[in-house]
């Protein structure tokens, strides 16, 4: 936990150093909606292709992420660096998926009000509950994924392919997941109640996953 | 009882696919003594490192580390050691000072450690820049302060003082030369120079040991035909 | 080393008297609108607003230019300085606008409105600029890459609103159009002056700034002669240029 | 020229035993698809919004192409060791330009038949003449965009999120523009013939950034 | 017409910020001829091989390489010049074969020329592994392949044989030593054996020049004042 602590603040240093990535996070995720609104040539969205928008720009933002999260450790050898102390190793798993997630979070926190603003039709008050609740669980998944598939991609040192080429068809169950569970809240005609089974498939995801990752994450950074 | 060595091979070998990195070594280093790992480039002495610091585990053979086989009780002996490899280990858009903070942290050591130890190798000054813009021999005292930062019993030196200055070398001493006490395991391509500072010798030459002595007793002859 | 402080009393007092003017011209002599009533008044400030934020943003894409040509780190300063003012000047052009907006329309943002939809694209493009400087450390690179930004940003201007423009297919109706011939001559001059006003009020703000940044060099520069050069400080870092 | 095509050739090696780039954009876009196929309560979409859905995933994709252009060269010295080569400058502007439009291209051989088949109502067939010169254009300007934007980032702390913040305003005219083309090929009613207005903007878009990328390159190699 | 200097330097000044980096370095190197240089770690001496390599421009003063003033005329000097830094410039990711080759065709240079440098330094065997596979010696190998690709009429090594074994050592002695005929910079933390081979000396200290001798006339106390 302690272990966790530390790289998790060691990879919040590395991205906030200077507090330039959540500016630039905020417009990133303005520009996108702007996007998005040429692209579809609407001047607002809403039910499930509102809800498509918003889980690729999740998605997005998530392959950025992870790309960040685990270049510092290949190139200059964290890696080996973590593997010498006398540490427990799913502290690994545990800061970096922590840290993909408020990666996530705080992109979001930007994002889903921008999105209100310019792009989404009915109002973002009522179903914003909701909304938060797959979100975080969505969040999630894609922080596990994100973290086992890099180790894994990093520790076979040959790491052709094996990051994104696993990962992304591993995510695509909890991305339609994500979509179909957003679809009713952003209908034109107010929220809908949340699709309880959505949701139920999402934090059956989740579950699974993050017991296979911390089962196998050990073996994944040994040698 | 019988005191353990702090380093027991017998019988190792390593394979990278087809190539033999490592055969059939088998060396004992007492706790306090210095071994020094000899051999051409590619013969496998950061091999043999790397196995000794739990980051590669040997196909064959056994190993133990302060009593304790590897890989089985790895956990128990990291943080007993200490590695210097031929990359720092540092993250380059980190200060030094960060750094440190953040393998202190891991190891549990405290903070005025970093800063005894930055002031030991002089960098103290030049602690809060990122190791980025750092001289190479500045990121080089930097990593040894990373090696020693847990005190560690076992120090595993893979050309420690390439890209040290005189002054700096002097300065590294204490921390990383035969006074510091600990277990050594160097390398170096100044075979002279290794010898001088070692109790034991392994001569390597593609994965094989050539001659396995107390320093002492390598000759010349010996060093000639290990680089031959 | 050239001063900036050069004229910038008379620069400030002929800024302000026009900027009295045109508020006195604004409030209390141009008819009301017609359609929109009073908050259409707001439009003498927002469009000069958005109008000389624009022009800085080429602005300091020429300046940054010459940067490059003639290597001459000062031109680096004024680019910033320029291309600074003119961000604040953006965000004041679309904080009134939106009130515009909210006033005319109900929403605080629309998408129909070309001019200003560009205009927050260009925005988006121009707040890096700054964060975009600072993650540079080197001074020199810092200056040279700010440049290159600054060029392309410069010539995306106009293609941008080229292309927004187009992608148009209904156009709000128009009350006022700057171009077309149906100014009332009251509002016309009332907005030539607020204009002329604003554009001197962003040459004033940044023969201000530029006189604070070369003041605050040339104290270190004689800070160096009189310590010597054995004030040996880390470089420290900063969006501004240092020279 | 021929030094263009020698560091062409590095890239393309590098990306082969790598495997870095294209997988990530290729998956990411057909990820994308199957969001929307799975997402959208509609079966098929055409028309704009097929049009829009196509052009933002593609220029998604072709950005997370753009944030590993330059990081090997950086990461391993390759900028050093390519200035010290008596060699115009400007061929690196070329050869990266030209890297990443043939993965643009290599993705799009992939995506666009994954569109077809996952999204699309109308048939593919008909269009894909036309379709084909638009998204050629648009790879044109994604690759002179995204190799300048690219070199400007990786000298910067924040490189991965600078790179896509700079790059994606700067790209929205041509998003536009392919958006609008593309519109009309994909139409329900088969395909209309090319607006010529939006191909002229693509063209003009794709002209002058050239010649800037072609004036400024330089400076951003030296030192 | 009198003899053109190969390196010509006058009052040459760099900064980093605030920092100085060089300051006021002036040395003139005859063609053919050996310079050391001599300095503590973060004494200046890879950023001066960065202003010889035309990689960093001089803030102040002149620099002429082969005659041409730098950075005016930096391009007519590239390809005439042969940098081997701390860092191998090399892909990780290609073979040693493929780098090399990279750099032939950016240089002109045949693809047999690579071949033979190879075998030169005894790695046409393993000339086709990804240089993140080689062993740190191996990659230096590869590295010193590199500098002297194009055959280049000067030299900068810094610190150059740092991870070379004995054998290898010599090995690259034609390529790199003063045998080249080559005109070097070169750096090391080993003053005596780098005053051996050189014909000049420039010491630095905190960016400034300490001395700027003949080598056979730096005495063992100018030495020690440099790394006191
Ligand atoms: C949030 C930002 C903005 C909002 C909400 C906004 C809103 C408006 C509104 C409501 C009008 C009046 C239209 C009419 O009554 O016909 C207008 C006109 C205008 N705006 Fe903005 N605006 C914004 C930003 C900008 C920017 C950034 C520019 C800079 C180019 C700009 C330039 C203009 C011009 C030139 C006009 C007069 C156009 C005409 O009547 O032809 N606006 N704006
Ligand atoms: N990850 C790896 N995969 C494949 N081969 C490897 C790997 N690491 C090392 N090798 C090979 O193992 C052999 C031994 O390498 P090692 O790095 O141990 O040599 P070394 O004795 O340290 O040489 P040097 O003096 O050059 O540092 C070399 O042939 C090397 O190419
Ligand atoms: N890019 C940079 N930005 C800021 N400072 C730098 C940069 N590069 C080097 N420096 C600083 O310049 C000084 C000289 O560095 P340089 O690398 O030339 O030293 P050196 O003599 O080669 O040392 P070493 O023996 O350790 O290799 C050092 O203080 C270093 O920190
Ligand atoms: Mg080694
Ligand atoms: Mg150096």
């Amino acid at each position: 936990m302690k272990t966790a602590l530390a790289i998790l603040r060691k990879d919040l240093l590395l991205e906030l150093r200077t507090l330039e990535t959540l500016p630039a996070m905020a417009l990133f995720s303005i520009t996108t909606f702007v996007i998005f609104h040429f692209g579809l040539n609407r001047p607002t969205v809403e039910g499930q292709t509102a809800a498509g928008v918003l889980t690729v720009t999740l998605l997005f933002a998530g392959i950025l992420g992870v790309n960040r999260l685990f270049v510092a450790e290949r190139e200059q050898g964290g890696f080996d660096a973590f593997l010498l102390a006398p540490v427990d190793r799913s502290a690994m798993l545990l800061a970096k998926a922590t840290a993909l997630f408020l990666f996530l979070a705080v992109l979001e926190v930007i994002a889903v009000p921008a999105f209100g603003l310019l792009l989404l039709g009915p109002s973002l008050g009522p179903p914003l509950p909701s909304l938060i609740a797959v979100l975080a669980l969505a969040d999630l998944g894609i922080a596990v994924i994100g973290t086992l598939v890099s180790a894994l991609a990093v520790q076979t040192r040959a790491r052709d392919v094996i990051g994104p080429v696993i990962g992304l068809p591993l995510l695509i169950p909890a991305l339609i997941a994500t979509a179909r569970a957003i679809g009713p809240l952003l209908g034109s005609g107010g929220p809908a109640p949340l699709p309880g089974k959505w949701l139920l498939i999402l934090a059956l995801y989740d579950v699974v996953f993050a017991l296979v990752a911390y089962a196998v994450f050990d073996f994944l950074l040994e040698d | 009882m019988v005191d353990t060595p702090a380093i027991e091979l017998r019988g190792v070998a390593r394979f990278f696919g087809e190539r033999i990195a490592l055969r059939n070594i088998s060396v004992i280093v007492p706790a306090g003594a210095t071994l020094a790992v000899l051999g051409r480039n590619g013969a496998g002495k950061s091999t043999l490192l790397r196995v000794l610091a739990t980051l590669l585990r040997q196909h064959a053979g056994e190993v133990s580390l302060l009593g304790e086989p590897l890989p089985q009780r790895a956990f128990a002996v990291r943080g007993r050691l200490g590695l210097l490899a031929h990359e720092p280990l540092l993250y380059r858009d980190l200060s030094g000072r960060e750094n440190l903070r953040y393998h202190a942290r891991l190891h549990g050591v405290s903070a005025e450690r970093v800063e005894d130890l930055l002031r030991e190798v002089g960098m103290e000054r030049r602690g809060d820049e990122p190791v980025r813009l750092l001289s190479r021999g500045m990121v080089q005292r930097v990593a040894v302060c990373r090696a020693v930062l847990h005190d560690p019993e076992i120090l595993l030196l893979d050309e420690a003082r390439a890209n040290l200055d005189p002054g700096a070398s002097e300065l590294v001493e204490p921390l990383l030369g035969r006074a510091s006490g600990r277990t050594r395991v160097i390398t170096s391509h100044d075979p002279q120079a290794a010898l001088a500072e070692a109790d034991f010798a392994l001569g390597l030459r593609d994965g094989r040991p050539t001659f396995s002595l107390p320093a002492d007793q390598v000759t010349p002859e010996h060093v000639r035909e290990l680089y031959a | 080393m050239p001063t900036y402080g050069k004229g910038l009393r008379g620069l400030s007092i002929l800024t302000l008297t026009t900027i009295v003017v045109a508020l006195t011209l604004v409030f209390f002599w141009v008819p009301q609108d017609a359609s929109q009533g009073f908050i259409q008044k707001i439009f003498y400030i927002h469009v000069p607003l958005a109008i000389v934020s624009l022009c800085g943003f080429v602005f300091g894409g020429i300046l940054a230019v010459m940067h490059l040509r003639t290597g001459d780190r000062r031109y680096d300063m004024r680019s910033y300085v320029a291309i600074h003012m003119s961000l604040i000047f953006g965000v004041g052009g679309l904080i009134t606008g939106s009130i515009w907006a909210k006033a005319s329309w109900g929403h605080w943002w629309v998408w129909n409105e070309p001019t200003l939809v560009s205009f927050l694209i260009v925005l988006l493009m121009y707040a890096t600029y700054t964060p975009f400087r600072f993650s540079i450390e080197d001074p020199e690179r810092q200056g040279r890459y700010a440049s290159v930004f600054a060029i392309v940003a410069g010539a995306f201007v106009p293609l941008n609103f080229l292309a927004v423009r187009l992608a148009q297919q209904y156009v709000h109706p128009r009350v006022l159009t700057l171009t077309g011939g149906n100014l009332p001559g009251p509002m016309r001059l009332t907005f030539t002056v607020s204009l002329i006003g604003v554009a001197l009020l962003f040459v004033t703000l940044w023969k201000y700034e530029m006189a604070a940044k070369n003041a605050r060099i040339q104290m270190r520069t004689l800070r160096r002669r009189l310590l010597g050069d054995d004030d040996l400080r880390p470089p420290q870092r900063s969006a501004a240029p240092t020279l």
